[in-house]
């Protein structure tokens, strides 16, 4: 496919800010790759739905926890993969296992389930090594395939799913055609197709949304809203998403092990001036160390901007002069990241600290993130289940030693959080380390960013979603 | 010719040689580890190195190179991780659009930049010459990031003449062509009116002159032949520069070529799209070179392979 | 003098082949422009080298004063061979050995002044001039070649043809050369700066006993200087002699035809034309003729001819080696004298 | 051959025309820009000013001063900017020429006077580079390298000798069959006395008008790396960077990316009608 | 001297010719005046940068860049060449007017065949067809005497010898039947084999069509083979013009007695050459008066300040010398320049 493939009549033109670049579900290195999960979820199906801040019914029509380790799930009935094949349970079971083959950020998700099984045609049975309560979320991220596809790498290129949309053509990070699923089990789609292609530069793709070349451009960064806005034709609608920035200290690193240290740091910024400035409304401040809309979420005191404090307790902690420490970051990690390390450098110069600017490439931070080669860093997350288990449960435990911060008592709290089944239990219990984290300040956590989509007028049916990946088979034209 | 010719394709498979060993040597050299992006920041040591091995990136360098150059030999320069697929493939599938991207601003370079280099060439030392001569250097002077974000607020969202990016044909292509074809219409200008001017003064155009031959002809037939030599050779040198360096248009323009292919692969560390990119795009510009050579022998008649 | 060659001959060329190579793919192809040259220039003489353009003459020039590598043969300067001498001793023997191009303006760096280019050699040579005693010598060696010491400080492009001509004549002189190569050297003149030139070079010959090697394609001009002519075609001598003899009684039917073709003062439009015209094109030195080279153009051509290549050797009743089976010695077309006689 | 084809001596030099001298007048004004600039109106790459971000040409910031060029989009006033890059972008663009042009000079000047096999292995060498799509190069190399402004010095440097080499080596090739040159050799001049009395004067000029042309483009190859995310350290401020930094405000605040692009474009403008008037003052041919 | 009377066939008068403009130009050709008689071969001969080349170019219109007529008037078949516009100039030349050049390696374009060339004239001026315009073409290489003309029509200019190449310029040259040649330095180029062979088409083509003939030389060799007229130049003006066999046996000029001095001919069984002394003024810095006084023998101090007039002398020749009755009857010179060496 060269650049001439044109999209077919009617369709909707929806760009997302990265590029797709392989659409075989198991492949580790898109496991959690927004823009891949986007035409996922439109291309497959999973066993349960996330439905706003809800779990919903997906393949599985129902399911239940039958022992603390068990979980049975009931599936619809009927369902047809787009190659004409029925959906059953081995194919649940092939999956389960492929995926769980696969090394991919996903891995830690499935460790604790131990297998699955095909109890009838319409039956599976998980079972997990230890409690695991967010079994059904985790499975929002499991996509069905044909049992026999399951390792066929051509669906990299045109994956076979039982999703409202089939693939009708792919270029790797340039472009996914895909075109309507009449015999969709949950009714068809209400756009015959959807072309996704991707545009690099803000200023291209903002000029197609204006010029109608576009339908949908999102995110939409925040100092480009005025560009979108004022134009004719176009309407913005916006929501708190789960991705926010943060910027952690590596704790394992003088004079980093300190949290007199840390805290001072936080209140050498005056954040919220710094959101309001720099984002606009384009962000939220934050009050946990996760988005307020994730469950899980407790609000807490926010350190007040008190230069004078910060430097007395520098002094107080022995750095009457300050110090000199480094800051890194990769430029892609979210909008403005460069902007915001810088205004947060400027702020640590205000009370002495020194920090060297490290805007280093996204394969280089990686590496270095890993070996926790770093003093500080800032990069944005995304929670992408909505829950608080997979940033606060999988990042802060000292197992993971992702910061080099080591707290056995959160250690439990995470743990018992992860085997709790009732939703209201696990979310008292990552408030709890909501607090701890945000008290122990093992990072500054600075914004959520508030998502921008940018729509043509005659667009309906459209709902923003939190997670960047909006249901786009809903959406409808005038 | 035959002599020269295999001499030609000696001296070229020696090049490509180079070539894939400069790119094999030096995308391993680059820091950030490949593995480390496809798993991600979750990844624990036993899955980095399970990934490495896959990738054969645990062996000792020597001997990955000897694997290596034997694969290239047959083609294969491996799978890319990142868009799944052979690497080769995945290149060849980007090819057409920047080659139609490099030969349509070829086109506009030449179609453009040859009358009025000859325009020059006529009032040498007029208006037009140094407006031509300033603009050659204005043209390079900015960069073509720069100049395709202005041409598109200017003909896609000013005036809406032209898409900013990819997926409408040809019209698409109009945009970027034209900032790929910037920094070298007046470059070509200035060349071909220093030739026409080099031409004009030598004794043959004096010759032709007392033949009563008109100016018209004199330009375009008897100077512009002979300055068909250099413009060729440029004209050559301009498509592989033009494919080599459409990096920045095809991200500027999101166009679907082998540029934004290879930053793409590059930032992610895909060493076997990156070495298939950069083998294909040498190989483009040796052909174009060889391609070039044999021109000059029809254009020419004074060379032959024995004296060029 | 006194190591010498035994016939006293200052520059001895013998057998010499040179040329080019071209390279076509890995295969060498040599094209031979100078191919068995013999020729001797005694002390304090002149000889000169004619022929049409192409036959080899620069080629030998440069063969005899080492900037071309010959192919094989001998040249032998002042006794020693010097294809076999050190570097050391070529280098020394370059002080003896010079050499003045055809274009006084590219023979010289422009970006030199006069007395610069005339010192180089002894600044490569050590203590040949010790440096005080430079700017004498060199005002010394531009009275000699008629300049003045005010154009010491000039740079070659502010003097004229004639004038760098002698600059580059002086630079010759500076190491005090026993034998010059001329290549041309007043080629490039007018006649009237071309009669200065000459005049110089002789008297240069008749005070400090220079030899010359004189070659030219011009043929009065080598008449006048030259005590002794070589003629050349396609890389070979096929006439060598005493000028005058070779002038007035030319053998070859190729110097007959060359002396036949100079234009003299004593045409008229109307007179009948003394020319023997030579047909056909000069033969490319890659692919000679066989036999005799000259065969091709040669109206007295046999079978012979293109069987046997004639060797230079006096022939009888001729009084100089010519290169030709039918040489007799009868002599048909007389080069016209000049006006007096 | 032709008797009559040597010109009379020495025609007058002609004099510089006026526009190198504007050309040479604007180049030392930025130079003074990037010498005094830092000093007169200084620029804190540290500093931000989030409130004041974004303001047009001509407006007054939070502390009151008066933004000429306007602010960027951390609330940095622009012309301090843009001065304190000009210092960078020559300083990169010089450097860049003067390091990539010494490695041309050596290479080109080996290659083209001794030949034979160090020329063959010289040459394929510069094949691959000039095979090897440049931009690509230094991504990579600036990637090996990692930021700093010396290493983008010699990552430009790397992907430029060989244009300064294939000069150098065509004036070397030519000087070396040069009458003058062997004339030197006849009176016994050694290599090195050839190369550097008869050969290297020759090769100067034409090193001198690439290099000019070079100047430019390094300083717009700067601006290419910095757009792909290469560029200068983030406490340095270069035109290139500022210029790649500000296109997304192209549509909004449009004086960020164009001011210094206008800068650059001037001087490589001025730069190249210097390098014009070099090429002049050599070639009477090209004076029409 | 001239003695047809019917109107010259190409005449320049009082030509002048400057280079630069205004205050700054310098003249290099100052106040020639010749006339081209049909049938008849004028020679032009003066040293190097003494303005052959430029008068000749000028009866063609062709001056190069920079150069222009600062005065007087150039007029082909009796009309005043001043007037014309460039497409009258055109027309004019090839047809009325033509030229062979000095160097026939680079008078030819090297990247069309000779043939093409040649025919050239006849399909762009004469608007004849392919085929027609080939016919002529290969006959008239065949007049010019270039062997096998059918197959060296397609050959290109690199694949002629220089002879050969020479002849063809000669076809172009003649290819519209002008009534005028010029030709500069036609054999200079040349190895003197061919250079006779040259020489005697030359003579051959002009006396057959009956051509007016300006051949411009420095060597008066080739001069006395073709021209029965001569004209000296010196730094620009014409010192002396006559018929060739007047001029050639007694000089009245000391600048043409130098000059045929200096030839080696004239010197044969002397030891040296009877040079002249010095070298031909810049043309920005000719000197006053007569501008060959620092180089002669017979200055005298009237030299320096007044500069002679072109006088007919006795013998009809004309000269521009005051002393030309001394230096024809040879009486010793007597100035105060004589033999001064600068
Ligand atoms: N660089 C070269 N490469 C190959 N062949 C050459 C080269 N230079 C000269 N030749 C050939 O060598 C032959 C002799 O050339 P040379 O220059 O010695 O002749 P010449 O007698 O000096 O001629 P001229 O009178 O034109 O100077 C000619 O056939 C010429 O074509
Ligand atoms: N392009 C030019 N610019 C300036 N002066 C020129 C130019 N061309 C020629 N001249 C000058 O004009 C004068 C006459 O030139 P012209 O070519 O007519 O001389 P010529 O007698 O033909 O000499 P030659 O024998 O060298 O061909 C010379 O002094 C020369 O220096
Ligand atoms: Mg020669
Ligand atoms: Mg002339």
């Amino acid at each position: 496919g060269t650049g001439s493939g044109a999209a077919p009549e009617g369709a909707l033109r929806a760009a997302f800010g990265q590029p797709v670049t392989d659409l075989d579900p198991y492949k580790a290195n898109t496991a959690v790759d927004e823009a891949t999960l986007i035409v996922k979820r439109l291309v497959f199906d999973t066993l349960v739905r996330r439905e706003g801040e809800k779990l919903a019914p997906g393949l599985a029509r129902s399911w239940e926890r039958t022992s603390p380790t068990t979980w049975v799930f009931h599936l619809r009935p009927g369902v047809r993969f787009h190659d004409g094949s029925r959906l059953t349970a081995r194919d649940v079971v092939a999956c389960l296992k492929r995926t769980k083959s696969v090394e991919s950020a996903q891995t830690p998700l499935w460790e604790p389930v131990v297998s699955a099984t095909a109890d009838d045609a319409h039956t599976v049975t998980f079972t997990t090594s230890v409690p695991l309560g967010a079994l059904p979320v985790n499975l929002t991220l499991l996509f069905i395939v044909p049992a026999r596809l399951a390792a066929d790498p051509a669906q990299s290129r045109s994956p076979v799913g039982s999703g409202p949309f089939r693939v009708a053509g792919f270029t790797p990070s340039t472009t996914v055609e895909l075109e309507r699923n009449d015999s969709y089990w949950g009714g068809r789609a209400r756009l015959p197709a959807v072309s996704l292609p991707f545009v690099a530069e803000t200023s291209s793709a903002i000029t197609a949304l204006r010029n109608g070349d576009l339908d949908l451009l999102w995110p939409i960064p925040p100092d480009q809203l005025a560009e979108v806005e004022g134009a004719g034709g176009v309407r913005v609608e916006t929501v708190p998403s789960w991705t926010y920035y943060f910027s952690w200290f590596n704790c394992s690193r003088k004079p980093f092990g300190d949290p007199a240290v840390r805290r001072a740091m936080w209140q050498a910024v005056d954040v919220a001036g710094l959101v309001r400035e720099l984002f606009g409304a384009g962000a939220e401040r934050m009050t946990a160390p996760i988005p307020s809309t994730v469950l899980g979420h407790r609000a807490q005191q926010p350190y007040a901007y008190d230069p004078a404090a910060a430097r007395r307790a520098l002094r107080d902690a022995g750095f009457p002069r300050g110090f000199r420490t480094s800051l890194m970051w990769f430029d892609a990690t979210g909008p403005l990241a460069r902007e915001l390390a810088q205004a947060m450098i400027s702020a640590w110069s205000e009370v002495g600290v020194e920090v060297e600017p490290q805007s280093i490439e996204k394969a280089q931070w990686l590496e270095r993130l890993n070996t926790l080669d770093w003093d500080m860093n800032l990069q944005t997350n995304t929670v992408t289940t909505g829950d608080a288990g997979f940033s606060v449960g999988r990042l802060y435990t000292s197992k993971a030693n992702r910061l080099g911060y080591a707290n056995p008592a959160l250690d439990a709290v995470l743990a018992k959080a992860d085997r709790a089944a009732d939703e209201d239990e696990r979310s008292r219990l990552y408030g709890d380390a909501c607090k701890t984290l945000w008290d122990d300040a093992v990072g500054i956590f600075p914004a959520t960013l508030v998502t921008a989509y940018g729509l043509r007028r005659g667009l309906t049916g459209f709902t923003p979603a939190a997670n960047n990946q909006p249901e786009l088979a809903d959406v409808a034209r005038r | 010719m035959t002599r020269f010719l295999l001499r030609r394709t000696g001296q070229a498979l020696i090049v490509a040689w180079g070539a894939i060993s400069l790119v094999f040597v030096i995308v391993r050299v680059v820091p950030g580890d490949p593995a480390a992006l496809i798993l991600g920041p979750d990844a624990s040591p036993a899955q980095t190195a399970s990934v490495r091995a896959d990738f054969g990136l645990d062996r000792p360098l020597a001997q990955q190179y000897v694997t290596h150059l034997g694969e290239v030999v047959r083609g294969d320069f491996g799978d890319s991780w990142r868009l799944g697929g052979s690497a080769m493939a995945n290149t060849l599938d980007r090819y057409p659009a920047t080659l139609t991207l490099a030969v349509l601003a070829l086109v506009l370079t030449l179609a453009v930049g040859f009358p009025l280099g000859m325009a020059c060439a006529r009032r040498a030392g007029g208006v037009l010459d140094a407006c031509v001569s300033a603009l050659s250097l204005v043209g390079q002077a900015l960069p073509s990031f720069w100049v395709g974000i202005v041409l598109i607020l200017l003909f896609a969202r000013g005036l809406n003449w032209l898409p900013s990016t990819a997926g409408s044909g040809l019209a698409s292509a109009v945009l970027p062509a034209v900032t790929l074809a910037v920094p070298f219409v007046g470059w070509l200008a200035r060349l071909v009116r220093n030739g026409a001017l080099e031409e004009g003064g030598r004794e043959y155009v004096r010759t032709a002159r007392a033949k009563g031959t008109g100016e018209g002809v004199l330009q375009y037939v008897h100077v512009g032949r002979n300055i068909a030599v250099p413009v060729v050779t440029v004209l050559g040198l301009l498509l592989g520069n033009f494919v080599a360096n459409a990096v920045i248009v095809e991200v500027v323009f999101s166009w679907p070529g082998i540029g934004s292919l290879m930053v793409d692969a590059i930032t992610n560390r895909d060493y076997a799209v990156v070495e298939a990119a950069i083998v294909t795009i040498t190989v483009t510009y040796i052909v174009l070179n060889l391609l070039v050579d044999a021109l000059y022998f029809a254009l020419d008649p004074r060379l032959t392979p024995e004296n060029a | 003098m006194s190591v010498e060659a035994r016939d006293g001959a200052l520059l001895k060329v013998e057998g010499l082949h040179a040329g080019y190579v071209h390279r076509v793919g890995l295969a060498r192809h040599r094209v031979p422009a100078v191919a068995g040259v013999d020729l001797a220039v005694p002390a304090a003489r002149t000889v000169g080298v004619v022929g049409e353009s192409g036959c080899g003459k620069t080629t030998l020039a440069r063969a005899v004063v080492g900037l071309r590598a010959p192919f094989s043969g001998r040249v032998e300067f002042a006794g020693r061979d010097l294809g076999t001498v050190s570097r050391r001793e070529r280098r020394r023997l370059a002080r003896e050995l010079q050499m003045v191009f055809q274009d006084p303006f590219t023979a010289l760096n422009p970006r030199m002044t006069v007395a610069e280019l005339i010192a180089e050699g002894w600044r490569i040579h050590r203590g040949t001039v010790a440096p005080a005693d430079q700017a004498a010598e060199t005002a010394r060696l531009l009275g000699l070649v008629g300049l003045g010491s005010e154009h010491a400080e000039r740079r070659p492009h502010e003097l004229s043809g004639g004038q760098c001509q002698r600059v580059s004549i002086a630079r010759a002189l500076a190491l005090g050369p026993r034998l010059i190569v001329c290549d041309e050297a007043v080629s490039a003149l007018d006649v009237s700066v071309q009669a200065q030139i000459l005049n110089l070079l002789a008297d240069l010959q008749e005070e400090l006993g220079v030899s010359y090697l004189f070659i030219s394609h011009d043929l009065d001009v080598v008449r006048h200087l030259a005590h002794e002519v070589v003629v050349m075609y396609v890389g070979t001598v096929v006439e060598s002699g005493p000028t005058d003899e070779v002038f007035r009684n030319p053998q070859h039917p190729y110097t007959r035809a060359l002396l036949s073709a100079v234009p003299s003062l004593r045409d008229r439009p109307g007179l009948p034309s003394r020319e023997i015209p030579l047909h056909g094109d000069v033969p490319s030195p890659a692919t000679p003729p066989s036999g005799c080279r000259f065969r091709t153009r040669c109206r007295l051509a046999t079978e012979h001819c293109a069987r046997e290549t004639p060797p230079l050797v006096p022939r009888p009743g001729v009084g100089h080696p010519v290169a030709c089976h039918y040489a007799d010695g009868a002599g048909t077309t007389a080069y016209p004298a000049g006006n007096g006689s | 051959m032709s008797a009559p084809a040597l010109e009379a001596p020495a025609r007058a030099r002609r004099r510089t025309p006026r526009r190198t001298w504007i050309a040479l007048g604007v180049l030392a004004l930025f130079v003074l820009a990037g010498l005094l600039g830092p000093v007169l109106h200084p620029y804190d790459a540290v500093a931000t000013d989030l409130p004041s971000r974004l303001l047009p040409p001509g407006s007054r910031t939070e502390d009151g001063s008066l933004a000429w060029l306007g602010t960027d989009q951390l609330g940095r006033d622009l012309l301090a900017n843009v001065l304190a890059g000009s210092r960078v972008s020559l300083v990169v663009g010089l450097a860049t020429v003067v390091l990539g042009g010494a490695a041309g000079l050596l290479v080109g000047l080996v290659s083209g006077y001794f030949g034979g096999w160090p020329d063959a292995v010289l040459s394929r060498i510069g094949d691959v580079q000039l095979a090897f799509p440049s931009i690509l190069l230094a991504i990579l190399l600036a990637g090996v390298l990692g930021p700093s402004l010396t290493n983008i010095v010699i990552t430009l440097a790397v992907t430029r000798w060989v244009i300064f080499a294939r000069v150098v080596r065509a004036s070397a090739l030519s000087a070396r069959e040069l009458e003058y040159v062997n004339s030197a050799r006849l009176l016994g001049a050694g290599h090195l006395r050839i190369l550097l009395r008869h050969v290297l004067p020759s090769c100067w000029q034409p090193l001198l008008v690439a290099g000019t042309v070079q100047v430019g483009l390094t300083m717009v190859a700067e601006a290419s790396l910095s757009f792909l995310g290469l560029g200068v350290p983030v406490d340095e401020a270069s035109w290139g960077a500022t210029v790649s930094l500000g296109r997304d405000y192209l549509g909004s605040a449009w004086w960020i990316s164009t001011v210094p692009a206008l800068a650059l474009a001037l001087v490589v403008l001025c730069v190249g009608a210097v390098g014009d008037a070099f090429r002049d003052a050599s070639d009477p041919r090209a004076q029409l | 001297m001239t003695t047809a009377h019917e109107s010259p066939a190409a005449e320049v008068r009082d030509l002048h010719i400057a280079f630069g403009s205004g205050r700054d130009g310098t003249d290099v050709v100052r106040g020639v005046s010749l006339a081209l008689h049909r049938g008849r071969v004028l020679a032009l001969v003066g040293e190097s940068g003494s303005g052959k080349s430029l008068t000749s170019l000028a009866f063609m219109g062709l001056l190069p860049a920079g150069a222009r007529v600062a005065s007087g008037s150039v007029r082909v078949e009796g009309a005043d060449t001043g007037e014309f516009t460039p497409r009258q100039w055109r027309a004019v030349r090839g047809t009325r007017i033509a030229m062979v050049f000095q160097d026939p390696a680079s008078a030819l374009n090297p990247a069309f065949t000779v043939g093409w060339q040649i025919a050239e004239p006849f399909r762009r001026r004469l608007g004849d067809s392919r085929a027609r315009a080939r016919e002529k073409a290969v006959a008239l290489m065949e007049t010019v005497g270039i062997p096998e003309p059918e197959r060296r029509y397609h050959a290109h200019p690199h694949e002629f010898s220089g002879g050969m190449r020479q002849r063809a310029v000669v076809a172009m040259a003649l290819a519209l039947e002008p009534a005028v040649l010029l030709a500069d330095e036609p054999t200079t180029a040349l190895d003197v084999t061919v250079q006779a062979q040259i020489l005697r088409l030359l003579a051959e083509r002009q006396r057959a069509a009956g051509l007016a003939m300006l051949l411009v030389s420095h060597d008066l060799g080739v001069v006395a083979r073709l021209a029965q007229e001569v004209a000296v130049v010196y730094a620009g003006r014409i010192v002396e013009q006559g018929d060739l066999d007047t001029v050639y046996a007694a000089p009245a000029h000391p600048y043409t007695r130098g000059l045929m001095d200096a030839v080696p001919e004239a010197a044969a069984g002397e030891p040296r050459l009877r040079s002249i002394a010095g070298h031909p003024p810049d043309p920005g810095r000719v000197p006053d008066g007569c501008a060959f006084h620092p180089r002669c023998a017979f200055a005298t101090a009237r030299c320096t300040t007044e500069r002679p007039l072109l006088r007919t002398l006795a013998d009809g020749r004309r000269a521009a010398c005051h002393h030309a009755e001394s230096v024809l009857a040879g009486t010793a010179p007597g100035g105060p320049y004589g033999g001064s060496d600068l």
